[in-house]
């Protein structure tokens, strides 16, 4: 059974239409990176999975569960997905532990104690147990960024969407943070995101979505997308694409 | 009704001017004294309820009475049918001499002799009602929220003439002002009553026997002679 | 009769400063905490209540301290609620403050990024542990200059409850000058000890912006 | 309680009512106008103009800005006479809303003169203006299009202070309402509508600013 | 006769000796450029010559008359001597033409009909006759550098000082302005730029000043400089440089 199934999904702005009927099934497991040009609704289809923007049309389906609009049922979704930013989003008035212990603490009601053991194991996979009591502005951008992933894993979720992770960071630093999404890949984890790092989507995704102006316009696996592109439009965007 | 309740709780609540002298005024320590705040304490004192004084000003007096803050205003207040139409009054508990005052070199004999000038007077005070009722059209009315600014007017030069009563125009001069307020007319004689809340007949009752046992002991003549150095005039 | 020196007037001009000083802690305490609940009404996902806050502060902005004063004195009194002088002025000041300061902490709560409440959403937090856990603690950081600045404002708005009969530093002022025919000397001494109560915060507040700019800038 | 609420008055005294409002939009038309260039001139005191003027103009606001309005009032109408400054309470409350306006105006601009950028002085003075040409032409209006929402509250704060006056007897829309009051004995009803009509003006200054800006400021571009 | 005439400039920013001593003269019609690295004086050096930085030490004369920081002498140097920033610098809340005008009508009391005769032929004359009514911010770059050029040119100096005023622009607009100091300089006005631009340096130019560590290091026909660099500072600014 398909963990995150997505039917005729729709949304508008004002009159402004960006997803204009999305089907996608994703298993577990899968890793699915989300390609496509600049304002083509990436970011947008990643944002009504993770319920925060409202659905205008079409079922989102969540390990079986509908994605309905109200605190409890957009509560349950989000124990199940997490999400990661291009900006990070660490909050910066706590240290990065503090960031990993808070969501456990608060919404979960997990003990203190038991919350930090699960920050620390969590920061540890990462590779930043030793930076638990710094804040997020005495880390790098790529230390930040892995935090906030860390940060997603400690509520144990079933599924991550990441959302141009690296496309804020120096370039130096995006192969720390890829290094870390490779392992969670490798261990797993279901993944959705939106990237442009077309060699690290062809190395580790199972399947690659290219949208289109608020469509799917080609899935496939990554060898087939990307060695023989089907659309004139795919084969545009690769072509001055990075890949 | 008012009356019982006021012996039940054993707090007489008085509204007192405290801007007004020689009826109500500050000492050196803030606390009020004046005739009015001694016509209070005896009458607290024949209730036999402890005494609770709230300083009010001219305008307001009426409203502290009409929202229950207060179970009587003792604090000069004149009798008027406007008045009469929302409280109700006692027997007169004291004297009173409405008139138009200014400095020596200022030659005004009568309300048309106002013709052209400014006066100073408290707003909705008895004075003010008369005031507005006999002043000619070309004079000039300025009224002040309470007593404190009608005098501070008058002494600071910011009106020549002040309505006001004679005891206040004499309470200034005892103090020796920069300026002298001399009685140019009288506008009325309009002695002062013990405001009541409307319709409690009990508590004005009460008042009204309070005043007249007083008058007939010689209390309220005591209570005269301290602050207007004379006797209770015989026609109250 | 009785005869006032210097010292007597200063005397009970510092004396009467203390109901003054009483009056602005209880309204801005109670200011803050009205304000508070208005910002969260303001801020709210419902429309209602976002309504109702801004309709609030509107009113509240929008029209005299003085007659909302004489309002809540007297206009409550008729309603049938006994209000002596010092709830009225208590009570009318702090949904005064709360008004502005409502205002003044929305401001600082939409500084705050919208990454903040997106993440935080996104990690399964509900409306209120976002505000009280991630944007809160964010917003009062730059939310103390101004609201330390306000306080000079409620300092100075007490004065207006001398018009309802509630004896505070203005209002002995009146008194004082009454007893004692010397306006000058008494409103300046009156104006002095307002100038010693929110000067110094006045200049709190500045110095704590400051440092907030400062920190800013070597973020 | 049921109290009975009772309008009638209002037939008889709404000739108050509309002078009250009259005075009061007068107070705020000179006081604003007046306080503003006050304010211009002091926050160009402050920012740019010359050292020795730049503390006793400092003092000013500071005391201003320290001390309730109220106060300010009756120093002026009760206490400068005591100096020999006698005025009318017209003229005292022009002079009070004028001096406090000024004040808070000051402040205000001077924000607005301190986030222009430098090159704008530089450019100024490289086509040969003078320092004072150069705030004159160059930095004011950009400096007031930057504070005016923040100075058009200021304003609106100021008329609703104003409320204060009818304590030295100027025959505001406060004013009206006392008078009012004191003769009908319906306080509650009387200031509810005084207040009605007040937060009307305020609504209404609010309006007329944001109308003035738009016609002194250029539109600016969507870019 | 020299026009511009500087003898030993120093200047300091506290301790910081920015100009250590510079000698140039420049002759009518001279197009003269300043290059160097970032930080050795070569903005504060055309602020100095402009009455902007106060001058510590050292003389500078300006068609003969002395520069001296009093408002009156300032002003008639800032006639003789128009100054061009990096920034633009246009005022936001004039127009274009207004821009123009207002210094005329300002400084030289020049009615307003012939102001904006004059504004409108200055705007002509970089090509943007057409915008007198714009207002900055619906101007380009490249327009709005134009647009201060004519500003300058309205107050009819008898020379130009031009602070790296292509540096702002994005690389397509840098030829619209250069194209007009060309023509500036063919019609014989006399300019000192700083310019990264080492070929419009070559093309354009008459001498070139090489500044280091707040001195005139080296000074030559472009040629010369470009070809033969005889200062190992030089060859390595050139090094890296743009030539
Ligand atoms: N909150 C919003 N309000 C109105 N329009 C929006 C909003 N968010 C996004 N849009 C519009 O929706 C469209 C799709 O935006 P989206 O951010 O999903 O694109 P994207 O594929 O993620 O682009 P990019 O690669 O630049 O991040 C764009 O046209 C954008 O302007
Ligand atoms: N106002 C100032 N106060 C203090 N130091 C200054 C000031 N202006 C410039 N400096 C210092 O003077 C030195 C020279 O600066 P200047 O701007 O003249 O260099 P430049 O050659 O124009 O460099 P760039 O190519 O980066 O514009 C630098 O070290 C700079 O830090
Ligand atoms: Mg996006
Ligand atoms: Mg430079």
């Amino acid at each position: 059974m398909s963990l995150i199934a997505v039917t005729e999904l729709k949304k508008r702005f004002g009159a402004n239409e960006v997803l204009k009927g999305i089907n996608l099934d994703i298993m577990p497991g899968e890793v699915i990176a989300i390609i496509g040009k600049s304002g083509s609704g990436k970011s947008t289809f990643l944002r009504c999975i993770n319920g925060l923007e409202t659905v205008d049309e079409g079922s989102i389906l969540v390990a079986g569960a509908q994605l309905l609009p109200d605190e409890v049922h957009l509560k349950a979704l989000r124990l199940k997905v997490g999400m990661i930013f291009q900006q990070f989003n660490l909050f910066p008035h706590l240290s990065a532990g503090r960031n990993v212990m808070l969501s456990q603490m608060v919404v979960k009601k997990t003990g203190k104690a038991q919350a930090e053991a699960m920050a620390r194991r969590q920061l540890e996979r990462v590779g930043l147990a030793h930076k638990f009591d710094a804040y997020p502005d005495e880390l790098s951008g790529g230390q930040q960024q892995r935090v906030a992933i860390a940060r997603a894993l400690a509520m144990e979720p079933i599924a991550l969407l990441c959302d141009e992770i690296t496309s804020a960071l120096d370039p130096e630093l995006v192969a720390e943070v890829l290094a870390v999404v490779r392992e969670l890949a490798a261990e797993g984890m279901t993944l959705m995101m939106v990237t442009h790092e077309m060699k690290f989507a062809r190395d580790v995704c199972s399947r690659v979505v290219f949208m289109h102006e608020g469509r799917v316009h080609e899935v496939g696996p990554p060898e087939e997308v990307f060695s023989a592109p089907k659309t004139v439009e795919l084969q545009r965007f690769l072509g001055h694409g990075h890949a | 009704d008012a009356l019982s309740t006021i012996t039940e709780r054993k707090v007489l609540r008085v509204a007192v001017p405290q801007d007004f002298p020689p009826f109500g005024s500050v000492g050196t320590d803030m606390a009020p004294q004046g005739y009015d705040i001694d016509m209070a304490k005896l009458i607290a004192d024949k209730l036999g309820a402890k005494l609770e004084l709230t300083p009010v000003t001219s305008a307001n007096r009426v409203p502290f009475l009409q929202t229950g803050k207060v179970d009587l205003v003792i604090s000069s207040l004149g009798k008027n049918p406007d008045r009469e139409k929302v409280i109700d009054f006692s027997t007169a508990y004291a004297p009173f001499y409405n008139g138009v005052f200014g400095p020596a070199d200022l030659a005004v004999k009568d309300a048309a002799g106002l013709a052209g000038k400014t006066i100073g007077v408290t707003r909705g005070s008895m004075e003010d009602l008369e005031l507005t009722k006999v002043a000619p059209a070309d004079a000039t009315i300025k009224r002040y929220e309470d007593n404190n600014g009608t005098i501070s007017a008058f002494l600071s030069g910011q009106v020549p003439l002040v309505a006001t009563g004679n005891v206040v125009a004499a309470a200034i001069i005892a103090r020796n002002p920069p300026k002298r307020p001399e009685m140019k007319f009288l506008i009325k004689n309009s002695p002062c009553y013990i405001g009541l809340p409307k319709g409690e007949t009990a508590l004005k009752e009460k008042v009204d026997a309070i005043i007249a046992e007083a008058k007939k002991d010689g209390s309220l003549n005591k209570i005269s002679q301290t602050w207007l150095k004379s006797d209770l005039p015989t026609d109250l | 009769m009785i005869e006032f020196s210097t010292w007597d007037i200063l005397r009970n001009l510092i004396f009467a400063a203390r109901w003054t000083v009483l009056l602005s802690l209880v309204s801005f305490a109670g200011g803050g905490v009205v304000g508070l609940m208005i910002l969260f009404a303001r801020i709210s996902k419902s429309k209602a209540l976002r309504r109702f806050a801004i309709g609030y502060i509107e009113l509240f902005q929008g029209t005299p301290l003085l007659m909302q004063l004489f309002l809540a004195f007297f206009g409550l009194g008729l309603l049938g609620v006994d209000v002596p002088a010092w709830l009225a002025a208590g009570s009318a000041l702090i949904l005064w403050s709360a008004a502005f300061l409502a205002e003044i902490w929305r401001g600082c709560v939409e500084a705050v990024a919208k990454g903040q409440w997106e993440a935080s959403a996104s990690l399964g937090m509900g409306r209120l542990q976002q505000l009280r856990y991630v944007i809160l603690p964010q917003a009062l950081r730059v939310a103390v200059p101004p609201t330390v600045g306000f306080s000079v404002q409620v300092i100075k708005g007490t004065a207006l409850t001398s018009i309802i009969g509630f004896t505070e530093l203005s209002k002995a002022g009146t008194i004082v000058t009454n007893a004692t025919f010397q306006p000058f000397t008494v409103y300046g001494l009156v104006a002095l000890i307002y100038f010693a109560l929110c000067w110094p915060l006045s200049r709190y507040a500045h110095s704590l912006e400051r440092k907030l700019h400062v920190a800013h800038r070597g973020h | 309680m049921a109290y009975v609420f009772d309008f009638t008055w209002l037939a008889e005294y709404w000739p108050l009512l509309v002078k009250g409002v009259r005075i009061t939009l007068q107070l705020i038309l000179i006081g604003g106008v007046l306080g503003v260039a006050l304010g211009i001139a002091c926050a160009w005191v402050r920012a740019l103009g010359p050292k020795a003027l730049r503390v006793p103009v400092a003092i000013y606001v500071e005391l201003i800005r320290n001390t309730p309005f109220m106060i300010q009032l009756f120093f002026i109408f009760f206490g400068l006479p005591a100096l020999g400054l006698q005025m009318g309470e017209m003229t005292a409350a022009y002079i009070a809303m004028v001096v406090n306006l000024g004040a808070y105006g000051c402040e205000i601009i001077r924000a607005g003169i301190a986030a222009t950028p430098r090159g704008q002085f530089e450019a100024g003075a490289s086509l040969a203006m003078t320092p004072f040409e150069t705030f004159r032409h160059v930095v004011l209006v950009p400096s007031l299009q930057r504070i005016w929402p923040a100075l058009s509250s200021q304003i609106v704060i100021v008329m609703l202070g104003s409320a204060v006056t009818s304590q030295i007897a100027v025959e505001d829309l406060t004013f009206a309402a006392n008078f009012i009051q004191s003769r009908n004995f319906r306080a509650f009803e009387t200031y509810l509508v005084s207040t009605a009509l007040y937060l009307l003006l305020a609504i209404g200054l609010r309006q007329a600013m944001g109308l003035i800006g738009a016609a002194i400021f250029p539109k600016r571009s969507a870019r």
